[in-house]
């Protein structure tokens, strides 16, 4: 991948995630930024070549990114969860009322 | 797994992410939206696992061993209230791991290309800031650190130069492929995050965080740069970007601009707080946020009072409460006897706005039954909601019968400013805990919760 | 042609022309003659005539077209030229007598009560401008005779219920009662055998009682309601009785035209309602839609205040007088129009009473005719 | 104690006490006597009385404490018993010379005209809930009169343009009076010498006439109005004339407590007025805000007709029976709490006219002492 | 130039495609946003004029002159009503020209790998489709073809064949590299493209131009991959992707599925037009069609009648009317003398929602001014507004004054059906051109107007 | 650019373009087409390309690519920019009007 791709990857990205997120409301704000923090833990995935090369120094950094990848990661998703739980459980489905 | 294969794998979890955030913005698919994210990451782990260059999995293992039940405890075990502080930390560890990851690029192949110094500083950098600023949030969330603004003077100054020395000792980095260079930098970012967040003050937390979350999107992306990961640049751009929006979102929520909020202890707060005679701190919403506690109670009694009048904004309460009534929420009327200048005068404007006479209950009638009621909703009222009437024998209208709106779940209040009513009395409902008190003209007010009760 | 606006007879405030019309006359190339003080009961100096180009005069039942408002005396009528236009409320279907003399004497009598009740005959319709403003009148008697207000009010003193305002017969009449009662603030319900008049009522906002009863054909005959059965009858007044047991007022306006109003509230049913309750009886002139009512007086019956008001829409004399004056110059306008082409049609016949000396109208000719077969026997 | 409903003296048809309020005496341990019929006219018979537990007496006079509505008359006070406490709209201001009498006779008079206008006394403010009677009643009352119609209304004899009605004293009275106008669909607009009028009128949706005169101080004393100087007086009544001129119906509420109703409309302002307007004046009882008032006669002045209906408030004797109770109810239980507690406060020094044989109010004491002042020179 | 910063340039364009898309979709923006997209193919263009590997600039430069000659003088000359299919023509140009280059591409370097082959067939199937379907439209558009669906027996039979032999063309030539498998695959697909768009209706030709971009836009994409243009593949997927949204939009905005579109005249056509006595054809309007007419037009004059009233629609109109006035519009009601069931009967209504007596006019008033005005908004009201009234003397109601909306720049009328109104005849107002019939309860269809406007 | 490449890089423009157009008022439907149109127009640059390669075919292949690409930009931005323009000029900034 040269870096021009690379950079041509990253705006298009980029410009998705502006895009995405268009009007949230205010109860969905907490949940919102929990859960695209657990995706920002994609960086396990670094973690992960760089803990697996080998390598001492290299080795323990790694180990540590990878548990901390994690843990941003498997936390994340799972507290969003639990939030957006507690919030289905306040929801009902609208009904209509005469007048 | 061939590399295409891997690359077009890697491509769907991005497309995960993707969906995912995107459902995640609204409150029916916000659930199935983190599910789908969690699916993406699962992806990407376990193509990543499959992938030829690994030589050794016992740290791997173990690291994702020790963080997965880490992550399931403290998820599981905190409170409702922790939350917020957890989101923090957690961000500041992905932070923390896209920075290591850098840096261990860097000490097993050195800084090869301009390109190459060039990701590794910023990974580090704002891996390392943003590790250490979540941290100081968390700090602030959770109590252990004042909420207030903590500052030195000349502390702007001492920003700058920390930044310059960040930058400084990139390009030593860059320039010496010496390691020292790189412990310095990562020391110099991390005091950074802690220098530029501890003068936040604690109300703006939540926009700081999703500011740090857009970072740590930001070094993960750059991360990418580093080791050559497209998934790690698309997921890392898709969080700075989104993350940015949303902090932007929510500041504007507050009725702030960011810069506002990152640099609002050092210019002059422009925002001044309506200050009550009482002068405790009230709690301040948004129309959004009010608009959200109506459209989801499920029982909603509203107060008019003189203000309501004064703005003419009966035919915005109607809209309001047919609309209310339209979700399935439960809507009356509490008309106290006094309220308004005469006689009669909230029974004239309502029948103005034919709020039918079935919702127009007096206090005798509906003052039990606010403890029984999610949000009480006062409009421009605020002697005939005055609990001192009640409680404080001291008070000049101590013993006039009054709506105990106080009782309610949630009281949201909407008038311009803390002055007081009629009787020119401060009015102690104002800094209760569960009061939120909706600075605005009643009419606006109720025409924009109107709106916004629509798409809530 | 020359048009006269007579000053009527009896307490009758209201005239036919003003001085608005009467310019209208002119600019169409009239001359119009108003008897001196005839338009001062309803507000309207003899000046304002005078500036709009008419000319005053001591007696003005002498004029091609005579526009009355309502049927002209004995010393009237012989007053009147023969070959005239009389046009007015003349009432041919009550006094059948009065429009054989009318045309004895080589009048052409020209009544708005047999209008055909047609989109096109509405600027026309006279009965409808009066009996809107009758139906407001209605309201306003109904809430100063009530010991009570109309709105609900919350107010330190106490909780003020709102008002029940039950109207029965919501033709024109009723159906102003309707809006001005609920202007007012109070809760209103109506009543009325015509099938169509449920959806009129509650997009008044008020509601409907419903009744099961079916009025023979009531919604046909030209807009007119026609009488119930004996047995529907009798099943009509029970079922309201109830509503009108939870009535603070009843405003009553149900007729049908050319016969005595219907009954629709008995003895028994008043002696039901509540002490200080008013009932209005809008149709005392046709006998009353309630047993108890006496033409222009006050019967209390247990607590119950009757009235019977008649000349009700003459209260608001001045746009009275204004609407029916408007009513009177697009009725003649339109004949006038019609005779120089030549054109028959349904308004014309409609309203056409009396032509060359003879009763031309089918229904006044039925009603002399049984008249005259009631005095045989 | 033993509470008494007496019967009114006169044409008065409001009664002290309804059966309502006295089931809540008899709830607090009191017995309440009332006198045989006192509630007739407000359509409260006595069998309802009966069955809220009352005692029905011949005189209710002899009470303990005595619930009347307007002060009583010689032969009523001769009858009241020496200690006991008597609760009413007594006329302390206009009337310093009887409140003297009663002091003689050992009567502790209790008038509400002298409670202060706090929020805490709304539930005892009797002043205020009659009035608020009274602005509605004189809506009805020159809507009555008006030979015309309220409302706008576009119909097919031509558009009849709103009623433009004009309120001067926008206080209790004439804000319902502005409500109530406008709930019929008149065009309103309000004038009052109190600065704080202005939103008050503005926030019924009413428009708000602006002249610049400054009363001195107007807005303190209370709640109450204070007279204006004589240069701003002319000035109000000069300012004032062509938005009078532009009416069709104008309410007078303006008054000053214990003063002549200020002059608010000349004789030269109303002959400006077009004809066929209507002037209710609800101060005819102080002198009246319109020169041309005469109490409870009709004056025609030009085309113009001004009333100065009295009794206003008592027109709804059901309703104005049924807040006054309750306001004489909250009141005396305020005042028997207070008594039992020993305390003193700004309410019980403010009704409180006599007491042991003196009078103790200052400002009546102030106007006895005016009068005899008066009397010597 | 270099192929980083060619590709960086490439990329700069497409972000400024992107804002500029964007910026097309709101109303305030669009111009900006379509000279964004012109200085982004700008860019473009010069960049690749740049480009090494050119050798030969003649037919380039002719091309371009010639091209760009046609397209100014055809956009300049169109007559405003002619725009649709100019733009259905031009879309042809742009497919065609996409097919070209592949297969350019295929008769210069041959298909030599699946993937070339893959993406030249699908650049010159899409490319000719595109082509031929899009003059198709152009010629339904301009009259040229009948704008009835023309179809035959077993045309969707025939259709599926000849797009399996479009397919199997493309396999002949990629294992064969044989031209005449070129030259039959694209006469294939322009076939295809005619028998596929000759069976819409004329009415339906707005979707399917759309439908088409949007394939241009793939087939775009596609040639990109061909040729190996990152810039290709973005703005080509950008195209293909917000092409198809923008066609499911519009065919959502008439009430339609874009399956229901593009098949409906093979399936039966569910939707039932309501018909009127007079039988003739109505245009139908949606909501959001009505709320842009209103909240774009200088004047507009609302006639209330017994519908109104009927569905106690008056606090609705009273809310759209003022957020109307709130735009800037100058909104009045004119008042007939007889709308209704009984005299004022519309001035009850409008006094109750408390609509300002200086917004009513009576017919006297305001039927001069009707010609002055851009839209009539009739809600509920029939004969009121009968033309026939006016100008049929064999009509019932012949004579009658009626408020002359029909001499409004638009008529928008909102009732139920075509049922007629009291006096029970057809009114030829409903099927004028210039009328749009909005099917609705009053109420619900004044609520949604409000809502809809306010976002306009 | 690998094909891997290029599919993401097309996916990611794909959802960019699902993303940027969200709620579109009718009156821009045209516009908004006429404009996306011309941006479709790109294949002029793949035209330029083939066009400047040499060879007979090819040439006259490229020849006409230019010019229809060309006609389909030029034609295309003009005339949205013709719409948009007689759209300005009924739009007037919003003002408040009082009642
Ligand atoms: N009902 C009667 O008969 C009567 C007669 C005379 C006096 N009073 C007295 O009036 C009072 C009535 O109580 P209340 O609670 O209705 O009124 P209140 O206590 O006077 O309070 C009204 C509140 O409305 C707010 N307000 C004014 N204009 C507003 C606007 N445009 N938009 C939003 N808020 C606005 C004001 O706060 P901001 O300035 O902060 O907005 C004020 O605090 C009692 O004290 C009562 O005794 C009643
Ligand atoms: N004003 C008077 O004094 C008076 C008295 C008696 C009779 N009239 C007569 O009444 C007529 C009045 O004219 P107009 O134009 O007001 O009424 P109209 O001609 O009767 O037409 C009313 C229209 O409203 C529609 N409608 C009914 N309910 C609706 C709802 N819920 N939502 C939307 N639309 C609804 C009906 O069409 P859909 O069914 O298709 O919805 C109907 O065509 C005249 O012919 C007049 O002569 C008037
Ligand atoms: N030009 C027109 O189209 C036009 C004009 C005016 C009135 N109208 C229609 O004509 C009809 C009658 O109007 P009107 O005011 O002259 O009526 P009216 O004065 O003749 O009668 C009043 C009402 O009494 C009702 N009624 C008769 N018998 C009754 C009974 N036993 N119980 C209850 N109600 C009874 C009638 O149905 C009618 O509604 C209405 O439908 C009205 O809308 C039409
Ligand atoms: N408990 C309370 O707080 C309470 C209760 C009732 C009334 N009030 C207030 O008291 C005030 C007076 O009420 P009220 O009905 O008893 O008043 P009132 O009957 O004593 O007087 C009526 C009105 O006349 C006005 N007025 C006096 N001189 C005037 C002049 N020259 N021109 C025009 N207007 C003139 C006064 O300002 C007053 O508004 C009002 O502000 C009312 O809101 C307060």
């Amino acid at each position: 991948m040269t870096l021009a791709v690379g950079i041509t990857v990253f705006v298009l990205a980029a410009f998705v995630g502006f895009e995405v997120i268009t009007k949230v409301p205010p109860q969905l704000h907490t949940p919102l930024m929990s859960g695209s923090n657990a995706i920002s833990g994609i960086t396990v995935i670094g973690a992960v070549l760089v803990a697996g090369q080998g390598g001492l120094l290299a080795g323990i950094l790694g180990f540590l990114a990878v548990t901390f990848a994690t843990i941003n990661v498997v936390g994340g998703f799972l507290v969003t969860d639990r939030m957006l739980e507690m919030f289905g459980t306040r929801r009902r489905p609208a009904r209509r009322n005469p007048g | 797994m061939s590399e295409a294969a891997s690359t077009l794998l890697y491509l769907a979890a991005a497309a995960l992410f993707i969906v995912g955030l995107r459902r995640l913005s609204s409150p029916v698919t916000a659930r199935s939206g983190n599910l789908m994210g969690a699916v993406g990451m699962l992806i990407a782990i376990v193509v990543t696992l499959l992938r030829s260059g690994i030589v050794d999995y016992t740290l791997i293992v173990a690291g994702l061993l020790v963080g997965g039940t880490a992550g399931t405890i403290l998820a599981r075990r905190v409170a409702m209230t922790g939350i917020p502080q957890l989101v923090a930390a957690f961000n500041g560890f992905g932070g923390a791991a896209s920075g290591m990851v850098a840096a261990a690029e860097f000490v097993a192949d050195g800084s090869s290309t301009t390109e190459t110094a060039v990701t590794i500083t910023l990974s580090c950098a704002l891996g390392l800031a943003t590790f250490t600023g979540s941290f100081v949030a968390f700090g602030k969330l959770q109590g252990l650190i004042p909420g207030r603004p903590l500052l030195f003077k000349g502390q702007m100054v001492f920003d700058s130069a920390l930044a310059a020395a960040v930058v400084g000792s990139g390009i030593w980095m860059a320039s010496s492929g010496n390691r020292s260079a790189l412990w310095l930098l990562i020391a110099l970012a991390a005091l950074l995050g802690v220098t530029r967040t501890l003068p936040i003050g604690g109300a703006d937390m939540p926009v700081i965080v999703a500011f740090l979350n857009s970072m740590s999107g930001l070094a993960a992306a750059s991360t990418g740069f580093v080791i050559g990961s497209e998934a790690l640049i698309i997921s890392g751009a898709l969080v700075g970007a989104s993350g940015l929006v949303l902090t932007a979102i929510m500041s504007r929520a507050m009725n702030r601009s960011l810069a506002n909020v990152l640099f609002a202890a050092f210019g002059g707060d422009d925002e001044s707080q309506p200050e009550g005679i009482g002068g405790g701190p009230v709690r301040r919403a948004t129309v959004d946020d009010a608009a959200v506690t109506l459209a989801y109670a499920r029982s909603v009694i509203v107060v008019p009072g003189y203000g309501l009048a004064v703005s003419q904004a009966q035919y915005g309460a109607r809209d309001l409460t047919d609309r209310l009534a339209g979700r399935g929420v439960k809507v009356r009327y509490a008309i106290h006897p006094v309220a308004g200048r005469m006689p009669g005068h909230m029974n004239v404007l309502l029948a103005e706005a034919d709020v039918p006479y079935a919702q127009l209950l007096d206090l005798d009638e509906i003052n039990d039954d606010f403890p029984r009621t999610d949000v009480a909703l006062v409009v421009g009222a605020n002697d005939v909601v005055n609990p001192a009437a009640r409680d404080d024998a001291s008070s000049p209208i101590y013993g006039m019968p009054i709506l105990d709106v106080d009782r309610a779940g949630a009281v949201i209040v909407v008038k311009r400013s803390l002055s007081p009513g009629f009787a020119g009395i401060d009015n102690p409902l104002f800094y209760r805990d569960t009061t939120l008190m909706l600075f605005s003209d009643a009419k606006a007010a109720l025409e924009s919760l109107a709106r916004a009760v629509q798409t809530a | 042609m020359n048009i006269g606006a007579p000053r009527q007879p009896g307490p009758e405030p209201r005239v036919g022309v003003t001085p608005e019309i009467a310019q209208r006359y002119v600019e169409d190339g009239h001359t119009v003659q108003v008897e001196s003080g005839a338009g001062e009961a309803a507000g309207l100096p003899d000046e304002a005539f005078r500036e709009a180009g008419c000319e005053m005069v001591g007696s003005a039942w002498e004029a091609d077209v005579v526009v009355t408002v309502g049927p002209p005396g004995d010393a009237e009528v012989s007053r009147l030229t023969p070959g005239a236009r009389l046009l007015g409320l003349l009432r041919p279907l009550e006094e059948p007598e009065a429009m054989r003399r009318l045309a004895e004497s080589g009048v052409t009598a020209i009544a708005f009560e047999t209008l055909p009740r047609t989109t096109r005959a509405q600027s026309m319709d006279a009965l409808s401008s009066q009996a809107t403003l009758a139906g407001y009148q209605m309201v306003l008697e109904a809430a100063s005779r009530l010991p009570r207000i109309f709105p609900m009010m919350v107010t330190a003193a106490g909780t003020i219920r709102p008002a029940t305002v039950v109207v029965l017969g919501c033709g024109v009449a009723g159906l102003q009662a309707i809006a001005t009662a609920r202007r007012l603030g109070a809760v209103v319900r109506g009543y009325d055998v015509r099938a169509s008049a449920a959806e009129q009522v509650l997009s008044l906002g008020a509601s409907f009682i419903e009744i099961d009863v079916t009025p023979q054909d009531s919604s046909a005959s030209g807009g007119y309601a026609r009488p119930l059965s004996d047995g529907d009858g009798t099943r009509l007044l029970d079922g309201l009785a109830p509503h009108l047991a939870a009535a603070d007022v009843v405003i009553t306006a149900a007729a049908i035209p050319g016969r005595p109003a219907p009954t629709l509230i008995s003895a028994e049913a008043v002696s039901g309602m509540r002490p200080g309750s008013v009932i209005v009886d809008g149709t005392a002139e046709r006998g009353g839609n309630c047993v108890l009512t006496v033409a222009d007086q006050v019967v209390r019956a247990g607590g119950v205040t009757v009235v019977g008001p008649t000349g009700l829409e003459a209260r608001a004399a001045a746009d009275a007088s204004s609407t029916f004056a408007r009513n009177a110059y697009e009725l003649f306008s339109y004949l006038y129009d019609a005779e120089i082409a030549g054109a028959d049609d349904e308004i014309r016949t409609g309203v056409t009473i009396t032509r060359g000396g003879e009763v031309v109208h089918p229904e006044v000719l039925a009603r002399i005719d049984a008249a005259q077969m009631d005095a045989m026997t």
